[in-house]
């Protein structure tokens, strides 16, 4: 496993970029690229991303970047790796998403991909709702959440993408956290030479969506692994794998109070006692099932 | 120029007749152009399928009104449809079919060839359904001189290669052979 | 006609010198800091520069001043004093 | 013209259906990437290229996605790294597909896609009509549309040409069923012509590349953007005359040349005119030349093959001949008329001397047009010239409401 000290010192997303103070994507983004180097084209669709790489004529991104509409980027991203493929040319393309484009509108594109295992890396960072909007909700978000449609609480439960996608059959599928960036740096390096389509969900808080303090974003990253509400884990070649920052918390005992999860995050503040007991229930059937799965193929 | 159309059902070919002819009388010099009838096909629905052919050029694409010739691929057409509606006066007729339709009443030729059999015994069937496009082309030849029937046994060679070409181009033999005109008193 | 084609450069500073967008900025306590990197590792900016030797400086050009290298600095060598 | 004349010197003839031509060409322009969706009457243009790279070892990469908004997205995502790229539908299908059309307008992205042209629903509806085809005219993309199956080949072409050296997308239109469905016969010219007519090698600005990396597409402040839109109009624009070069090139080479933006019929010494685009301009040629028989009247045929670029100097030149010009539109801007005809008023208006202009609607969904219908439209011509008839705002062609009121009451 890489240790921080490790990380590569290359930076390809450069400072003074158009990320909201505190932002949990461009901290994703940043490992990321430090993982895949210079050899490598982005293709983005509507999202934070779109802001957040800078307006006409700068760019803060130092490797190619396609800028696609919502629902386009893995299909795009297709043609894109056929391409290059004719051209002879080898390089890694990677779709950085957000969850709306991912979970929501471009959820056909995304599985239509997968289906046909296009050589591509695919990495939907959760931000747990529309957030480029201003804050609505997705299928990403939470139980219970608020979020502008959603004033008083989501009455729906997060959509499991990972594991329907890999019910695609897909060779990796892997969750991660902007807060465990190791963990984060060593699923890119292990996906970047795989072949085949290749999915990475990464926890990527939202300062102002999340009604949370700039300096807390890793923080709330960290506690959302330590709660058990956003298990780690890969799937590769069908086999279940709780990642090793997860391990422990995996039994309930081991688990942080979810109460200290909330209470940084207004997006949390409206529920009631009850309520967070319902979310309770959900983490602890999840954990179960996960832990159950541990080591298996499931698919 | 000569206008043709071709009623079958859905499942029989008639649009790869009109193709067939399309590509004979090309291979002859003549000018020409093959198209179904628009919409959904459908297995066992009655389908239209037109060519025309000319020693010049075509470029008209309004629909067939007055066909010169009408080629009827299944008997039951005939229950389904006029089949001889806006037929030129002294136009051709050809059917496939085991028995003469004593009621059809037209004013031009009739031409009969048991396209269906001829194909049972070659087995040229493909999912249940008798292809007989190939075997009504003979008849064609037989009652038209729009293509020469060695002309049209090449055409079918060149769309199918081996033993399915063979099949065809025997099915087309024999109905040329076996076509005769039905004298009628009207 | 010279065509027009929507494509950016990449750039420092693509949004301007978003040092400006601060309110406090963090301060590295040098004797206090035990060169772990991870506030370089976590800076949503890319404005905390790692040196060969693993010591920490800030890019206040472009520096927002979001706190996340003091709230995560394991040893508080990170203070966000006001700017 | 467009069909062979001289069958001595060809060496390479197929009777096919258009969508086959379509098909063929585009493995001749030796395209890369394509992005594949079925939608009747398009579908066999995929399945005829998916033959030719499975069984014929062709290079292409063929994407059998999930949707039409998908199948542009492949094709963009390829152009966008340079390589070449196609797709093709039709009526629903690009309605599906319309954001990435525009997106890809917008990109400068030299993409080809063919659409056969269908009406679209409600009611479920396969029939041709060319309102699907004339909806790119407003997304940044030049739009043809050849008369008969040889000229499909061709234009798909001469489409590449004028795709890479303007960079904006075009489209080519062909008539859903009446083309896309009927087999004549075309000649294929010699790879090499195709090589050397459509190189690869053209200067691509827009393609991502690591060696020096940009970014497509990003965010554009207000202030901006206005520059975009007029550098796309401009250059559509100003391809007017570009596409008649890019016609007189091809009939050097092929000896087939289709009047580049206009094809015009017997309008030398012309007074009335119909104006027409596809299949139906043969029907139209016909009529003219009946009507010229019948009754003397000297008609003639515009045939519009570029709706984007828009010929307006050709059709200003041409209007200074004739005294009327019935614009017949298999399509609908509803409330106001036919979208062509509106087009070819605007484009006139600033005359002189304009001639008459007619709006004729029909065809709508598939209805017949017929050659009488063509000479229908001529005779009410020479009488509006005449002054023995009213000009209306539209008039409507083969429409039978008492048939469906009868039916209507029945329901």
């Amino acid at each position: 496993m890489t240790s921080i000290k490790q990380l590569p010192y290359e930076e390809y997303f450069l400072a003074g970029n158009g990320s909201c103070p505190g932002c949990g994507l461009t901290i994703g983004l940043r490992n990321v690229l430090k993982a895949l180097g210079k050899n490598v084209y982005m293709v983005v669709p509507a999202s934070c991303s779109s802001v957040v790489q800078s307006p006409f004529p700068n760019s803060s991104a130092t490797v190619p970047l396609l800028n696609t509409p919502f629902a386009a980027s893995a299909a795009a991203a297709s043609g894109m790796v056929r391409a290059l493929k004719i051209m002879g040319k080898d390089a890694v393309v990677m779709v950085w998403a957000g969850d709306g484009g991912t979970f929501d509108i471009g959820l056909a594109t995304v599985s239509g991909a997968a289906e046909r295992n296009e050589d591509l890396l695919y990495i939907c960072y959760d931000n747990e709702a529309y957030m480029n909007t201003g804050g609505h909700r997705s299928s990403a978000t939470p139980l219970g959440t608020f979020t502008g449609t959603t004033p008083t609480g989501k009455r729906e439960n997060k959509k499991n993408v990972p594991l329907i996608m890999a019910a695609h059959g897909i060779p990796y599928v892997a969750t991660a956290s902007i807060a465990f960036v190791t963990d984060l740096y060593d699923k890119i390096m292990k996906a970047k030479d795989m072949k085949g389509f290749r999915y990475i969900q990464i926890y990527s808080p939202c300062t102002p969506g999340w009604l949370l303090p700039t300096e807390k974003s890793v923080e709330s990253a960290k506690l959302a692994v330590q709660t058990g509400i956003y298990p780690l884990f890969e799937i590769e070649g069908g086999i279940f794998k709780i990642s090793a920052p997860s391990k422990a918390y995996l039994k309930k005992e081991k688990r942080k109070p979810l109460h200290d999860y909330f209470k940084i995050q207004g997006r949390f503040k409206h529920l009631k006692e009850e309520h967070i007991k319902l979310i309770e229930q959900w983490i602890d059937q999840m954990n179960e099932e996960y832990a159950a799965l541990d080591g298996k193929k499931i698919f | 120029m000569i206008e043709i159309k071709f009623l079958g059902r859905g499942g029989q070919g008639a649009v790869t007749a009109a193709n067939l002819i399309v590509q004979a009388a090309f291979k002859e010099g003549k000018f020409g152009l093959a198209y179904p009838s628009f919409g959904a096909e459908r297995r066992g629905a009655v389908l239209n399928a037109y060519a025309r052919i000319d020693n010049k050029p075509i470029n008209v694409h309004q629909q067939i009104y007055e066909p010169d010739v009408v080629v009827v691929l299944d008997r039951k057409v005939i229950q389904m449809t006029n089949v001889v509606e806006g037929l030129k006066e002294n136009g051709i007729v050809i059917i496939n079919t085991d028995k003469i339709p004593e009621d059809l009443v037209f004013n031009g030729r009739l031409f009969i060839v048991d396209a269906t059999r001829i194909c049972l015994d070659l087995n040229l069937v493909i999912s249940g359904w008798p292809v007989v496009n190939t075997a009504i082309l003979g008849a064609l030849s037989k009652a038209t001189d729009i293509v020469k029937i060695d002309t049209l046994v090449q055409v079918i060679q060149e769309n199918w290669k081996g033993e399915i070409g063979k099949k065809n181009a025997d099915a087309c033999l024999k109905a040329y052979n076996e076509t005769y005109e039905v004298v009628r008193v009207i | 006609m010279k065509v027009l084609i929507p494509k950016s450069k990449p750039a420092k500073g693509a949004v301007g010198k978003t040092g400006l967008w601060r309110t406090s900025k963090p301060v590295v306590n040098h004797n206090k800091c035990i060169k772990c990197v991870i506030c370089w590792a976590f800076c949503p900016e890319t404005t905390i520069l790692r040196f060969e030797d693993n010591s920490v400086d800030i890019d206040y050009e472009y520096c927002k001043g979001c706190g996340v290298c003091a709230n995560e600095c394991p040893v508080n060598a990170i203070e966000m004093v006001e700017d | 013209m467009s069909i062979i004349e001289d069958k001595k010197s060809l060496s390479n003839v197929k009777v096919v259906t258009a969508n086959e031509a379509v098909a063929l060409a585009v493995k001749c322009a030796k395209v890369d990437v394509g992005g594949a969706y079925p939608i009747s009457p398009q579908t066999s243009i995929m399945e005829y290229l998916t033959k030719y790279i499975e069984t014929e070892n062709i290079p292409m990469e063929i994407v059998r996605v999930e949707s039409e908004h998908s199948a542009m997205a492949v094709a963009m995502g390829a152009a966008a790294v340079g390589a070449r790229a196609f797709t093709a539908t039709a009526s629903q299908g690009l309605l599906y597909m319309a954001e990435m059309v525009y997106w890809v307008g917008s990109s400068r992205l030299p993409v080809v896609m063919a659409i056969t042209s269908r009406a679209m629903g409600a009611p479920w509806i396969l029939g041709n009509e060319h309102t699907d085809v004339l909806l790119p005219r407003e997304w940044g993309w030049m739009v043809l549309f050849p008369e008969d199956n040889q000229e499909v080949f061709d234009t798909i072409i001469q489409a590449y040409k004028l795709a890479d050296t303007t960079l904006v997308p075009v489209v080519v239109g062909l008539d859903g069923f009446i083309l896309s469905h009927t087999t004549m016969p075309i000649s294929i010219p010699d790879q090499s012509i195709i090589d050397n007519f459509i190189p690869k090698n053209t200067p691509k600005p827009y393609a991502l590349n690591t060696e020096d990396p940009f970014t497509h597409g990003n965010a554009v402040h207000s202030n901006l953007y206005l520059e975009f839109r007029h550098n796309i109009f401009k250059t559509i624009e100003d391809s007017e005359d570009l596409v008649d070069e890019i016609d007189k090139e091809w009939s050097k080479l092929t000896g087939r040349s289709y009047g580049g933006v206009i094809e015009e019929f017997l309008l030398d010494d012309a007074e009335v005119a119909v104006l027409v685009m596809g299949a139906s301009s043969g029907d139209a040629k016909e009529a003219a030349k009946k009507v010229r028989e019948k009754y003397g009247i000297k008609a003639g045929v515009i045939r519009l093959r570029s709706i984007r670029p828009f010929p307006v100097k050709r059709l200003s030149k041409i209007a200074q001949k004739v005294k009327a010009i019935g614009v017949f539109d298999r399509n609908m801007s509803p409330g106001l008329g036919g979208m062509i005809a509106t087009e070819v008023k605007f484009a006139l208006y600033d005359l002189k001397n304009r001639p008459i202009v007619q709006s004729y609607i029909g065809g709508l969904g598939g209805k017949d047009v017929k050659i009488a219908d063509f000479e229908n439209i001529l005779v009410e011509l020479k009488e509006m010239v005449d002054g023995k008839r009213e000009v209306e705002k539209v008039k409507w062609v083969g429409l039978d409401l008492a048939a469906i009121e009868k039916f209507l009451e029945e329901v």
